[in-house]
């Protein structure tokens, strides 16, 4: 539908969103590499409950071409960034049920400083950038999609989302 | 030019439409849209455009045949 | 063959030290929780080089009633510290193959920030505190005890480890 | 009262053995390791105690049975 006159590389749109469930166990055992000793995985599981309400399941909505090609740019800078062995990101899409995974983000690399840190900021960038959204739909039969990032409260400044507030104080 | 909108937006446009092609920028297309749904207004001002699966500022250029996407805050994760 | 004059409460050996291949995957399966929307995992696996020579295979021992309760010990403050809703860690002995998971601490909590820094504490805790000693064996035949850390060469404090610094410059 | 090594410290002394029961507390049981292999000063240094698995200090006063471990500085992970 969209021709492709992207600056970004073309990705397979597979890679990084996923309408079925993710498979955690076989992206770990793909992420160990002989040259990094640490390996570091987040997952983003489905909370049984938000806003004081029980949650019945979430639905996710991506511009999905668009999403992938930025989670692949994301993971390419960090990559480069903490000289990354492996770096790895798949979200979800459609409908996730309570404790499920959402998303997931793997970092390989010798030490494990740099593996916790490019982890953290791959899944904070994804989180705040890329174009995915989530509906959370209540057992109470009212639903509420995601909204801004309440960032702003938190740095004082509309442009400044907190981790890179908090990037600057640890550096 | 087709517009694609998403999440919350769908509560106040149709997911696809299209939009006349006099239609000259991203600031027009704004005005357009508001004039469709006037209780837009607020959720639009938070939303980014994109076309072709880029991100492009309110003075981008329309052409013929654009595929625009509207993009609100995101939510992932 | 030690009477349990300890301090510290009994502890199941085996559920911190293990003789065995590390079940990171039957871990992590077990470490979804519905409350907890953030789950981090660190494995610290073998690597196939040090001090620029091949590594054949690493060989780990442990005071291991003691590295248990002292694990258990860690574990029980990082839940308090950080509200964790899960912080599951174990530790290999014997012989572990290069690209083998020699450690496995995860943490599970309702925000990512925490489930990280928790994990990191963890892991950093475990690493310099608890009796548990490697040894390098290489392809050239030589063997290496892993010696003390080095922090107090970054710290410039021969008490303080890196991560003390690091956790009063965060916070 | 017995005494187990770990880590290199095996390399200057056997795994387990006994120590005589006079001696009253860490600090002579330390000089009793250094008799018997002066070469090891320098690693044994570096080294905490243990007696029944929990850490004690330099005066811990001796017990007929315990059991004392030499612990070298951690290298696990």
């Amino acid at each position: 539908m969209t021709t492709s006159v992207s600056s970004l590389p073309a990705v397979e749109v597979s890679t990084y969103i996923s309408d079925q469930p993710l498979d955690l166990v076989g992206l770990l055992a793909g992420a160990h590499h002989p040259l990094a000793g640490a390996v570091v995985l987040f997952s983003g599981d489905v909370r049984d409950n938000n806003l004081g309400k029980q949650v019945a399941y979430l639905e996710y909505e991506a511009r999905a071409t668009m999403a992938a090609k930025m989670i692949a740019e994301i993971l390419d800078e960090a990559k480069r960034k903490w000289n990354l062995n492996i770096a790895v990101a798949q979200h979800r899409v459609g409908k996730v049920a309570v404790g499920e995974s959402a998303v997931v983000v793997i970092t390989a690399t010798p030490h494990r400083r740099e593996a916790y840190e490019a982890n953290r900021y791959i899944i904070d960038r994804i989180k705040h950038e890329v174009p995915i959204w989530k509906c959370e739909f209540f057992t109470d039969g009212t639903k509420k999609w995601g909204g801004n990032c309440n960032c702003h409260e938190l740095t004082g400044d509309p442009h400044k989302h907190i981790y890179e507030v908090e990037k600057e104080t640890n550096q | 030019m087709e517009v694609e909108v998403f999440a919350l937006l769908k509560d106040y446009f149709d997911k696809k439409f299209i939009v006349p092609a006099r239609l000259s920028d991203i600031e027009s297309l704004k005005q357009h849209l508001l004039d469709l749904n006037p209780a837009a207004e607020q959720v639009l001002s938070s939303c980014r455009f994109a076309v072709e699966d880029e991100f492009v500022d309110h003075n981008y250029q329309l052409k013929e045949n654009d595929y625009i996407c509207i993009i609100p805050p995101s939510s992932g994760g």
